[in-house]
């Protein structure tokens, strides 16, 4: 290994290197948190399709009664990949994008804490997104559930590689997961700007840093259920097995004290670009600032406390019960207060309604009717007759396509210009806007009343004498329309790359840093680094120091790194040796692994 | 330690790496609470094959905890030695870290292998299944550690290990010291602490 | 800035009347709902029901506050080209305590009924229950009922006004067992025992379902509760333990038909006997109980109706009918599939 | 937390002496526990659980607090590793509480 892993570091000094790293390789090595963001979001954004894709093709089998266009097994590995596909592949990464890419611009960082943790987050997140979606091709899709719950997925009752392919998917995503949340914490924690105490730090970046706090303290516990599993599937190990004592109930209480926490750590970042938006096009400054912040961190904190309400039907007693619903409800008042504070930062404003805002604003609307029908299955009484039917369904989606993906739709459109130099069309987000809008509520607001009228979830059919049929047509023509919704976007994105109009340093009129440079920003972000002396630096007299365009004296920026990418397909040749099980490809993975580590540490690498 | 302001500003003064370790191991907190919550939670409710009480060798375990204890001196002494530039006792208490460490390595691979020869294997009973999941992870850990160690000492061969990799070194000392908390913690719960079998 | 042209906005209620008509259409619905939440018949059900309304009002009230709150501000402060810088409120205390306490206020109001509800349907029923005891099989119920020594599938026959508890388990994976008019669902772990009391107060069949993800044919895992008069189901439990028609009573065809069910076929798994039972005829356990079969309202588990042509597509093929389903594709003869089903249809 | 300062060169270690004398405490617990474990008299009462798990956090907090030097070090560390911990602890308890672990035969 003759030239230095690292391609030299460029100093950007007058005009900003010319991007000595393009091309492809100049991708592959990236250790730039703009482009790891982008390579984050293109990824994300392909996965979300994907998972659109899942479920056009579900809901047109449930379009009519008895109907044979999808057979059972190929239908539970729908749903099941729908599901996971969604959580894990599409609405977690996209929100990473956005750490990636904003974070560091917000809190007047030159990049995050360890840009090859970053790279290595990426590319890991990649392979394991690949190495779950590849079980299609083997016919071996899983088909448990995004849920997986225990003995179902034992190898008893799923003999086939596809359980396999969905734990030792989840494990190599949950590390990709684990790497990007040590380093953003140390990056929002160690990184800020001189002057960014922490009550100043813009609100995305706090409910990112409450995100990977969550992530942090989630992700063991999922991968520890994932290895039990495993070992159970793999040596023959009792965790799940009923006939040696072991209690299925234990899989179920350790992936919902992860699932709990994982629903915040899906929403928090949207409420967190919420919080943006709002103010920007309210030309106001957000309404009660701190107590958004503190009812964030009491979701992050009460989050952990109630993760058995989805285990209301598994009669636990009434003493559990009780306490699960009790602090279940409690969720509701900081969730509460954060939506109110959002309609007081409206209030008095000078409201513009451009495509940013309109998600904005669905959030606030559509987020509110999930919450209301989440308190209504928090109790357990009526979770008996809600729980796993199609009313948790209109629930969820109403929390995660209501909630998180509006979130994240308005976090595209705004953010857009920074990262991209041009904005997206107006006219073409606003039918965007209104025909997801619709269409989501088309398709999602009937399955209330499918769900009470008796259909249960993850049936592949029902039978016509359930009368349920019209309304499930109903639903599958929503759900049509929101597929169509989404061409438009993809459409907007190309068009706007050719004619958008060209951004300025903050085409919104925004107040947080991340619009102080040009969009998109130089490679170094900051010529110096500011010092800020205000929540609100842009809309504040004085509020930061003035940057120059041209940095006084050359900025080293650190060059790319292969290793990165190498211990990605470490980790993923162990992952495909303990799939396949083959010892020899499980010593190779970890052996790449090993080398890669120490050379990554050993690179000269200078930040 | 002459450090540009630029490169190296930090918002609270303390060392970045050492932020994210923390993290790491607050992480991993999370990660052997639930195995010893597991073990905890199955154990006495094993159907069959054998039980704690006729299968934990306790004298050979107490010399395994004290030998980890020892190298947790070891590391902390070798840690002063980086920081006062002592090339000799570096050498010297990193050699012994890296010694305990591999010393504790097979007390354990004997105690698996004895407990195999009694009958008791990861697919025995529930015992056997969390038992060894639990040791097991954390004797990964230790491998892992010597590894991480082995390396630092050949770096102090090598005279690379002076004052300023002080930083490095301590990053060490906190992975192994972590691994030396969770052993105690197995050591109470799953070797003394022996509960009888669920009525 | 940025220019937007107000045109695009003027058609908004245009789209939001569709919207509403698209909604109304799809709420406008069609017949029965044998699987309704709404019309529960048993007091059990009942109980959640009437909490399930209470929590919705609460809900609707929150629904118009807020909703029509971002509307009425959205209209009353949109930007107009006069408009002058608005000013910049950072935060209000009083009014942050006030939307504290509501929403605490509310959470209360559901809270304390919500326990109390859970606490009256924990405890066992009153007197002396009717036990029955369902095991969860993968796709299919097994219903036995200790108290009169009967053991069935897929039919759940009660006695109208007397308490049932229904001890749930599973023979393999998880199961849910849901009766919708009955009550709330509760799930049949393996290697637990669960328990469900409520008592039917209105004659009639009731359609339940598995409600917990349990592999390929989690969607064809259907029951019928059906509950008689007092005396109907004295009459129902004496047929059920009344002999079948003697063996030389039967016709030559059921006979013969008698005859294919006993035959051991290879691999051994495929004889019929090796799975099912039948008084005096055989013993299997792995299969549903097939005494008096002929009077079931539904075969192969609520998927297909008890009628000859349906009996015999299922012995020709279980697995087209029910994807994954452990009963083997025998590839009986026509014959056989005849006499079988005469046979069996004549265990009234 | 402290305003944006320059790195500070590392802070002072505690003296070898003291790293020992923790030493010596900590294998004075351990042989305390084996012996607890050993003695009839205590092994067979009630009293062995809590007191043996008294005696590990002790030897827990000695390990962290001097060997990782948390009790001098910023209030980060102490708060980024507590936090986890304190977690792990309660969803210990819960869990046994949830799987029926308490009521042993």
């Amino acid at each position: 290994m003759g030239a230095p892993a690292a391609t030299a570091g460029s100093v950007a000094g007058a005009h900003g290197a010319a991007d000595a790293r393009s091309g492809v390789w100049g991708w592959i090595t990236t250790t730039d948190h703009k482009r790891i963001g982008i390579l984050y979001g293109v990824t994300a954004f392909f996965f979300f399709l994907l998972g659109g894709l899942e479920a056009l093709l579900i809901r047109l089998q449930l379009a009519r009664a008895d109907n044979t266009l999808i057979g059972a097994e190929t239908f539970n590995q729908l749903f099941t990949m729908h599901g996971t596909t969604m959580v894990f592949l599409a609405i977690m990464p996209m929100s990473a994008a956005f750490f990636n890419f904003i974070i560091p611009l917000q809190i007047g960082a030159r990049d995050v804490a360890f840009p090859r943790l970053n790279a290595f987050s990426y590319w890991v997140f990649l392979l394991g997104g690949l190495f779950l979606n590849s079980s299609f091709l083997f016919g071996a899709a899983p088909d448990g559930g995004w849920f997986g719950y225990a003995n179902l997925t034992s190898i008893q009752y799923s003999p086939g590689m596809n359980i396999s392919f969905w734990a030792l998917g989840l494990q190599i995503l949950g590390i990709a997961s684990l790497a990007a949340a040590f380093n953003f914490i140390a990056t929002i924690i160690n990184m800020r700007a001189p002057g960014m105490k922490l009550m100043r730090l813009p609100v995305f970046t706090w409910m990112s840093f409450i995100t990977q706090l969550i992530v942090v303290a989630a992700f063991p516990v999922i991968t520890v259920a994932l290895v039990f599993l495993m070992f159970d599937r793999m040596f023959g190990t009792t965790f799940f097995s009923v006939a040696a004592g072991g209690d299925v109930l234990l899989w179920q209480h350790l992936f919902w004290l992860f699932g709990h926490p994982e629903v915040y750590i899906l929403i928090l970042p949207a409420m967190g670009m919420v919080s943006e938006v709002l103010p920007t096009f309210s030309r106001k400054p957000l309404f009660g600032y701190p107590v958004i912040v503190y009812s964030g961190m009491l979701i992050g904190v009460i989050g952990w406390a109630v993760w058995s309400h989805h285990m209301f039907a598994t009669g636990m007693g009434p003493i559990a019960d009780s306490y699960f619903s009790s602090v279940t409800m409690l969720i509701a008042i900081p969730t509460g207060v954060k939506i109110f504070n959002w309609i007081a930062t409206m209030w008095g404003g000078q409201i513009r309604l451009a495509t940013p805002m309109l998600f904005a604003v669905a959030f606030i609307i559509l987020f509110t009717i999930g919450g209301i029908s989440g308190v209504m299955h928090a109790s357990p009484p009526t979770d008996l007759q809600q729980t796993d039917t199609y009313f948790v369904v209109a629930h969820i989606h109403y929390v995660l396509f209501g909630g998180a993906i509006m979130g994240i739709f308005s976090g595209i459109y705004y953010w857009w210009p920074k990262v991209f130099g041009r904005l997206l069309d107006e006219r073409l987000g606003k039918w965007h806007f209104w025909l997801v809008f619709i269409g989501m509520n088309v398709t999602f607001f009937p399955m209330h009343l499918i769900g009470l009228l008796g259909m249960p979830r993850r049936v592949y059919t029902y039978g016509p004498e359930l009368g349920l049929e019209q309304m499930n047509l109903v639903s599958t023509v929503g759900a049509l329309l929101l597929g169509f919704s989404m061409l438009i976007m993809v459409y907007n994105f190309w068009w706007s790359s050719k004619h958008g109009e060209i951004a300025q340093n903050n085409p919104w009129g925004a107040a947080t840093l991340e619009w102080a440079m040009s969009s998109p920003p130089p490679v170094y972000n900051f010529s110096v680094i500011p010092e800020v002396r205000s929540r609100l630096p842009l809309w504040t007299v004085g509020g930061v120091t003035e940057i120059p365009d041209v940095p006084p004296e050359p900025v080293h920026v650190p060059g790319g790194s292969y290793w990165p990418v190498v211990a990605a397909v470490g980790i993923l040749v162990f992952f495909i040796g303990a799939l396949v099980q083959s010892l020899w490809l499980a010593v190779g993975g970890v052996l790449v692994l090993v080398v890669s580590v120490f050379k990554w540490a050993f690179e000269p690498f200078e930040m | 330690m002459t450090t540009t302001a630029l490169a190296h500003h930090t918002s609270t003064g303390q060392d970045t790496r050492k932020i994210a370790f923390w993290t790491f191991i607050g992480s991993e907190c999370m990660l052997f609470g639930t195995l010893i919550a597991t073990y905890l939670s199955y154990e006495g409710k094993s159907v069959t094959g054998p039980t704690p009480q006729e299968i934990l060798n306790i004298p050979v375990t107490s010399v395994s905890t004290f030998v980890l204890l020892m190298s947790s001196l070891a590391m902390v002494l070798a840690l002063t030695a980086v920081v006062r530039g002592d090339k000799l006792q570096t050498r010297l208490w990193l050699t012994a870290t890296v010694g305990f460490g591999t010393m504790f390595l097979a007390f354990q691979y004997y105690e698996f292998n004895s407990f195999v020869a009694e009958g008791l294997t990861i697919s025995t009973n529930l015992f056997g299944s969390t038992f060894f999941v639990l040791t097991g992870c954390h004797g990964l850990h230790v491998l892992i550690g010597v590894i991480w160690l082995t390396t630092l000492l050949i770096l102090s061969w090598r005279d690379q290990l002076g004052p300023e990799k002080a930083m490095n070194v301590e990053i060490a000392g906190l992975y192994w010291h972590f691994v030396d908390v969770v052993w105690i913690v197995i050591f109470t719960v799953v070797y003394l602490i022996q509960r009888g079998p669920v009525a | 800035m940025i220019r937007y042209r107000r045109s695009a906005l003027r058609a908004k209620p245009l789209v939001m009347l569709a919207f509403a008509a698209l909604l109304a259409g799809a709420v406008g619905c069609q017949g029965p709902f044998p699987q309704s939440t709404f019309d529960p018949t048993t007091s059990f059900g009942r109980d959640l029901a009437g909490l399930f309304g209470l929590i919705f009002w609460w809900g609707v009230g929150v629904f118009v506050v807020v909703e029509v709150g971002v509307v009425y501000v959205l209209i009353r402060f949109r930007a107009r080209p006069d408009g002058e810088q608005p000013v910049p409120i950072h935060g209000h205390t009083a009014l942050e305590i006030a939307w504290t306490l509501a929403p605490a206020m509310i959470i209360v109001f559901i809270a304390v009924p919500t326990i109390q509800t859970i606490w009256r349907d924990a405890g066992p029923a009153a007197d002396n229950p009717l036990e029955v005891q369902a095991i969860g099989h993968q796709w299919w119920w097994e219903f036995r009922y200790p108290e009169y020594g009967i053991v069935t599938a897929n039919d759940l026959h009660l006695p109208q006004g007397r308490a049932v508890t229904v001890q749930l388990t599973s023979a393999d994976v998880i199961h849910s067992f849901w009766v919708p008019r009955l009550g709330g669902k509760r799930d049949m772990l393996p290697g637990r025992n669960n328990r469900l009391s409520f008592t039917p107060d209105s004659v009639g069949e009731f359609l339940g379902q598995c409600a917990e993800f349990c592999g390929l044919s989690h969607a064809n895992m259907r029951f019928r509760a059906i509950v008689h008069t007092a005396d109907d189901f004295a009459a129902w439990v004496a047929a059920q333990n009344s002999p079948h028609a003697s063996e030389d009573s039967l016709s030559t065809l059921e006979q013969q038909g008698l005859a294919a069910f006993r035959a051991v076929r290879t691999p051994a798994s495929n004889s019929c006997i090796a799975c099912h039972a039948i008084q005096n005829v055989s013993f299997g356990v792995l299969g549903p109980n097939l005494n008096h079969v002929a009077g079931r309202s539904t075969l192969a588990a609520g998927v297909l109706n008890n009628t000859a042509e349906d009996l015999a597509a299922w012995l020709r093929d279980p697995a087209a009918i029910k994807p994954g389903s452990l009963m083997p594709t025998i590839g009986l003869s026509q014959q056989e599939i005849t006499a079988l089903v005469a046979y069996l249809r004549s265990l009234r | 937390m402290s305003e944006d300062t320059v790195t500070k060169p590392p802070h002072a270690h505690p003296s070898v002496r003291t790293y020992l004398a923790i030493a010596a405490i900590l294998t004075g617990i351990t042989v305390v526990e084996v012996a607890m474990f050993y003695i009839p008299a205590i092994s067979a009462t009630a009293a062995l659980a809590p007191v043996l798990l008294v005696l590990s956090a002790a030897k827990f907090a000695l390990v962290v607090m001097f060997f990782m030097h948390l009790k001098p070090d910023s209030k980060i560390f102490t708060i980024i590793f507590t936090a986890p911990l304190l977690l792990a602890g309660l969803m210990i308890l819960a869990l046994m509480t949830l799987l029926g672990a308490w009521w042993l035969g």
